[in-house]
């Protein structure tokens, strides 16, 4: 059996040290909204739709209570009160507000019971419908059993979500386990979730909630036919992460990709907004039985993958705590690492599986999310498709849950028809040929590998040890990670960030924190 | 009627998209990435994207790119020559031999010339089969008779003669500067020389062969790539009761 | 003067052999197989070998053909517009600087609007440069500043504006539909519209754009893949001389 | 380390009942000689050209000794004689001959000592000169290095030699090791070897001198460019296997496919022809410094890999002995085996492995030679250079001594000069990724590698020891050897083959004993 060795106490201190650092944003997480957390909380109180301009209702409407500072309160309060006012549905006040027929700020409070039973049986309900596809994706694997591990994970990313769908069932058809609809260039950026199917994205579709239902309703038909579940995933970083993450649990999305920080190095959005944002949206996903995916790949595309292997297994490390935080199990923390040391490196097979194990020895029930090379791919098809095929070698042996498949023509175009085809077979090949190899192996006494594995580990735990030291937005403001600096008050988004006061409403954040155990 | 025409896809309807590669007698450069543009452009394309370029070495570079055409075909209007008797496994064959011939086929096969590719005429007949399917020699209603490699195309005509064959397979899988169409061409004139072509079947197969070239070389059918014995005898057995019971 | 064509070439001067795979919206077969073969002829091609045929299920089919063109190009008459400037080391561009221009440049890069890829513009810009050349930050005669990812054209005016910058750098990578010539013309035209374009050099750079595009563009140069600061750094500083030297 | 675990006690077994079979064919190389082997002699004498009708003079002279039946003392006496009587050179004679101007067989015989010093005389000049050619070959190694390991083998097989030039250069100059010329369809079949430089040939170009020694110019010219010695082979096997080998000798060819049985089995040429030629041909390679390589790999074209495994190793221990009876030095053994598994066979890399690792472990000197997937290559060139690229995995973790690169389009075409680059970039990024990785592994305890490879060990023993008992010619007729029944008196050539008288003479035959310390 290939199997790592580590230093047992270098592995308890970098836990306890990652663990100090989530642990030190209760202030964050207690007191603080946010508007797309508000967005979100509208969103599952049953409001949707869209303005002539294009302009989402949960926008208009919270837009009103912040312009009206009735936001305070939250968003839960407002609504409901509304309702129990002018006996409306969510959705009527919503439209009565967007028609700019209603001013919320003009209403009385209700009685609190009265608000509060609206609310009671209005969260209820969204807690239900999530249940239910929690439980149907359940379902769905109990009758047609487990996914296959690493499972085959590919994306489609035309810009147009029909094109989308056939790529998608041919994807399905032929063997992929997930699916990932590629959103629209930096739609993390936007801070509103465009609405209705879309057709025209650039490198990639609108992560929309019709979006997801067409795709979900195409892929649920591939899954009976073929009796294999096909699961469904997009993004929800960006500046509306719980709002997307609440549109995936009610669309019944089974992964999505939610990195604690990747808002902040990578988007340049503010850093409270991102934590604080994020941990709503997780426990959300959490909730809906949603498996997180991190974007660890992303520190490796513009670093360098030996130097900086070990802020990998540090933000792997820092993930897997604000998971926890948000009351996500392991079983469902798709920690993420990538395939992106230069290929003309000798022996960067042997580096990689180092790197590979380590991932998977600190994470043995996490179903790790591994990234295809894509920094070295080049105009070369040929090429490119053998390092994918070295990659599919790696996620085999080493047990990844996830292989995000590579494209022959990564450096080319989002994927053809046939790219992705290619890919499949590529990793089906592989996978087949080398299934039960980690049973045939050992590493060899005083490996280079298990070696590089623990330095790897140190150099990780090392800095996890200063950033909690420092704290974490001090480093960030130092550019401790990815060489990149954020300041705690710079970036998009943090003037949407508000404290909550005394009387403050988020039904559904209580309601949640009691089923999943968290205090 | 309207025509659809259908299109080469990437990753949109009729977005035409082609991938190629090929080597042109110059070293890597921009020039020589123009020249490989422009080799695209007489061939009507558009939208050319040369993504990858490889020095061969030597003063030869790879071009590797991608296009769009505009080129579209009605899949309505294709017609291509097919084998099309239904295809009847062993079993089903024997008994179709058995009543509508009521006597044993014999089938002589070969690899004719300097081919001495045998495995292909082999997966049809002899015992052991491929992929699950029991080659001719199997088969209680056929004589086969394989005669393997290198078999001159005189030998060839000269046994099916002595043995008064059914049918004759003939195999061809080098086909570099079309030596199988040569090999093939000689056999059938030979055949008509001796006056044999009208005796008995003419069946040719290889991973290069069609029914349709099958036909314009003058054969009676022809197989190709993944071909298996049921699809062979079938068309043998229901091609001779036809014969038979036009006669 | 004769002209000497060059062919794509497999195995013998000439052959015109291309490497071609593509998709067709109908199912595996043979009428699939024909529709891209017909095809390849609609693009004037010969001895097509349809070789592979590729399932991709919902009704969509991959095709891997090889074919001949008697598609031919004098290299000779290729014309292609390119950096022409000597290339220097940093060293060399610094001096070059300081006696040419007894000034430091300054230069102005980002990533203009939808784009955040950045790499490609850090490797010309960031201290730390690229396959060991620094970037233009280290040069001791270049006032260097990279706004970064996602830059606003108008934003990216403004600062080049307030730092009286000699050139202007845009990276873009994205192209899927076009969007970085969208974005490219609409850089440069808004700089006309606000009379920056004459007061320095445009510069753009990406996988996919060639100092042809550019120029083509309206810019005054284009860096594809494989650029490098010192392929930059050289034109800014030679080009600027000449520009002194003419005024 | 990654290594077998064989019992020692089979090997040994294995060895000896393979030099059992080799040892018992004493009395053929001592009795007899054959066409072939003669027309080596005359060109060893310096007899070369064709007539108009393009017959070869070697051809011409011992057809015309035959007719006259002049054989059996050897050709080497008659020519010798009629140089003593005519005061002609050897070249002179032949052309009389084939003008049919002089007629051998009504010359006096001249004084013993007379033909015996011109024997010798010109014995030593051709043995002198191989000499020079193989330490010509020994000074280019050692001013530029060995080989590399796997060595990097692409053929060229374009049927014009002109072009086979042009690819070759391109490729060596690429990192190719060895260029091999691929010969035209079936010339094993012919009982001469064609003339002159040759453009027009099937699936592969014709082996003739010339074009042996414009290859050699051309690649000499690359050697001394790249500062790197480019091995140059082509094929012996065959009809002429004796002469081939002589001109690969005369021409530096570095290595020589010659398989003591592969004429017998896949070429219908009568057992005891091909094993009397062998015995020579490879005596002259084994001289000439010439690195042998065996044909092992035809026996997988056919059968299956897994089934029939044991007939590879089989093969390879009669190959060593026959080699070691010729004076071939085991470092000077290129046994064959080959990648023919089917891919779609679970777990097909670890079989492979297991059969790789058996081979390099009973060889552990020898320069192994590794042929690529051939039979499971299809039209999608894509999936094909994924399996050579598994193939470069097993032929670098194993440490292979010739790694014959696998072609993408191996199912459509003899290779492309693109085909082949691609194939050596494929061979250098996975050698290169997976560099030293076989010294980080090892076998787990209880691996189905080992097992796997033990087994087969097992099965190829039982086989020989059972070959050993009937005698390896009634083991040929029976079938025994791929499936295939050779009598012993059937097949091509056998008619060429004759029985030397008391007075035969054959000066390079002993010289060469000698000086290979050969009994
Ligand atoms: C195995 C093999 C060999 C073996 C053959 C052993 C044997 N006893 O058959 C050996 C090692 C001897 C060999 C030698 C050579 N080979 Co070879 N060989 C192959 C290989 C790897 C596989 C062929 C094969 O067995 N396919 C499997 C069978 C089942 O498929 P098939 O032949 O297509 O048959 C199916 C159908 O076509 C059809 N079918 C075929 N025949 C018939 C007949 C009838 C009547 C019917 C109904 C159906 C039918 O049914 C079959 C089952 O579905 C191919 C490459 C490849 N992967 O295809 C090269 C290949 C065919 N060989 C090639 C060459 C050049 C040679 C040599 C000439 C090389 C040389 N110069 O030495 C020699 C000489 C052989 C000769 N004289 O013909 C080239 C041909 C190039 C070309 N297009 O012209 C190929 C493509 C390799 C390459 N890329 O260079 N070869
Ligand atoms: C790294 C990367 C990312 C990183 C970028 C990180 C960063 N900070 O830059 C991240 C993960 C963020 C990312 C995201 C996305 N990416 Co991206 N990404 C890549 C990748 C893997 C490598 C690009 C790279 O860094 N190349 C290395 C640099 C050094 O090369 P370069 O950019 O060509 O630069 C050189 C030259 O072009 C030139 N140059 C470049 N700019 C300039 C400027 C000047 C002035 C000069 C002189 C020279 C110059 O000099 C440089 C050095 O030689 C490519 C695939 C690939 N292998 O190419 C995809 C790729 C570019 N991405 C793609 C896409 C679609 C996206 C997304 C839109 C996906 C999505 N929907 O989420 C997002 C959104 C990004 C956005 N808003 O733009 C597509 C683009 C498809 C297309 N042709 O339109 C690609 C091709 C992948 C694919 N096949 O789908 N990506
Ligand atoms: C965690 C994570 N979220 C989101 C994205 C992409 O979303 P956007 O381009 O909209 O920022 C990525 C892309 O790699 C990612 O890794
Ligand atoms: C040992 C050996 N000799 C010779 C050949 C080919 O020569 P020919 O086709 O002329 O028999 C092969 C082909 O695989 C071989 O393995």
């Amino acid at each position: 059996m290939l199997k790592l060795n580590l230093h047992p106490q270098t592995v308890e201190r970098a836990r306890k040290a990652a663990k100090g650092i989530a642990g030190s944003f209760d202030w964050l997480f207690r007191d603080y909204s946010s508007l797309t957390i508000e967005r979100s909380i509208v969103r599952l109180m049953g409001i949707d739709g869209a303005d002539a301009d294009g302009r989402p209702l949960p926008n208009l409407v919270v837009d009103h209570l912040a312009a009206k500072n009735l936001l305070s309160r939250g968003a839960a309060f407002a609504i409901a009160n509304a309702m129990v006012n002018t006996g409306s549905t969510a959705q009527e006040v919503a439209e009565q507000v967007a028609d700019g027929k209603l001013d919320l700020s003009t209403l009385q409070p209700a009685s609190e019971d009265a608000v509060a039973a609206v609310l009671d049986q209005i969260s209820d309900q969204a807690l239900a419908q999530i249940r239910e596809q929690r439980e149907f994706r359940e379902s769905q694997f109990a009758l047609y059993g487990p996914r296959r591990q690493p499972a085959i994970y590919v994306i489609v990313a035309t810009g147009n979500i029909y094109e989308d769908v056939k790529q998608a069932k041919a994807a399905a058809l032929e063997g992929a386990d997930i699916i990932a609809v590629i959103r629209s260039t930096a739609q993390s950026l936007l801070d509103y979730v465009p609405f209705g199917a879309t057709t025209v994205g650039f490198g990639g579709t609108y992560a929309t909630q019709e979006n997801f239902r067409i795709m979900r309703a195409a892929l649920d038909e591939v899954s009976a036919s073929e009796k294999r579940y096909i699961s469904l995933t997009n993004y929800a970083s960006g500046l509306c992460m719980p709002e997307i993450a609440v549109m995936g649990a009610i669309e019944r999305l089974d992964l999505m990709l939610n990195d604690a920080m990747y808002g902040i190095l990578f988007r340049d959005i503010n850093p409270k907004r991102t934590l604080l944002d994020q941990y709503f949206a997780r426990m959300v996903n959490a909730y809906a039985g949603i498996e997180i995916q991190t974007g660890e790949d992303n520190y490796l595309t513009t670093s360098d993958a030996i130097e900086k292997a070990y802020t990998v297994t540090a933000s792997q490390l820092l993930n897997e705590q604000f998971a926890l935080v948000s009351g996500i199990k392991p079983e469902k923390m798709g920690l993420g690492h990538a395939f992106e040391i230069n290929p003309e490196v000798e022996n960067n097979f042997s580096l990689e599986l180092a790197h590979a194990m380590l991932t998977k020895a600190l994470f043995p029930n996490s179903p790790v999310k591994y990234m295809p090379p894509t920094k070295f791919a080049s105009g070369n098809i040929f090429q490119t498709h053998l390092m994918n095929a070295m990659f599919n070698f790696i996620g085999q042996l080493t047990g990844q849950g996830v292989q995000l498949l590579g494209m022959l023509t990564e450096a080319i175009h989002t994927p053809h028809i046939a790219d992705r085809s290619l890919a499949i077979e590529n990793a089906q090949y592989v996978f087949n040929s080398v299934k039960d190899l980690s049973t045939e192996l050992c590493l060899a006494e005083g490996s280079f590998i298990n070696t590089r594995a623990n330095t790897v580990l140190e150099e990780a735990t090392f800095f996890l040890e200063k950033v909690e030291d420092e704290g974490l937005f001090t480093a960030m403001a130092k550019g401790d990670f990815a060489d990149i600096r954020r300041p705690e008050n710079g970036g998009k988004g943090l003037d949407g960030v508000f404290r909550k006061d005394e009387a403050y409403l988020n039904p559904f954040l209580s309601k949640m924190k009691t089923e999943l155990e968290l205090s | 009627m309207k025509k659809e025409l259908i299109r080469p896809y990437g990753d949109t309807l009729n977005d035409g998209k082609i991938q190629f590669s090929f080597s042109l007698p110059i070293g890597p450069g921009e020039i020589g990435k123009e020249a490989a543009r422009i080799i695209l452009k007489q061939l009507g394309l558009e939208d050319i994207e040369i993504c990858g370029m490889r020095d061969l070495k030597g003063g030869f570079t790879q071009f590797i790119a991608y296009a769009s055409t505009s080129a579209g075909v009605d899949p309505a209007e294709i017609k291509v020559k097919t084998v099309d008797t239904p295809v009847m496994d062993m079993e089903a064959t024997d008994e179709f031999i058995a009543s509508h011939l009521g006597r044993e086929i014999t089938v002589v096969g070969a690899c004719i010339e300097s081919d001495a590719h045998t495995v292909g005429i082999d997966a049809i007949m002899n015992m052991k089969g491929y992929n699950h399917r029991y080659g001719l020699e199997r088969y209680q209603y056929i004589n086969a008779i394989n005669l393997g490699a290198q078999v001159a195309s005189e030998d060839l005509l000269r046994r099916a003669r002595d043995e008064k064959a059914d049918a004759i397979l003939v195999s061809q899988v080098v086909t570099q500067k079309n030596i199988h169409i040569k090999n093939l061409t000689k056999l059938i004139e030979l055949a008509e020389a001796e006056g044999l072509r009208s005796q008995m079947l003419f069946i040719c197969g290889g991973p290069r062969i069609s029914h349709e070239l099958a036909i314009e070389l003058g054969y009676d059918a022809g197989f190709g790539t993944g071909s298996y014995s049921t699809d062979v005898a079938s068309y043998i057995a229901i091609t001779l009761a036809g014969q038979r019971a036009k006669a």
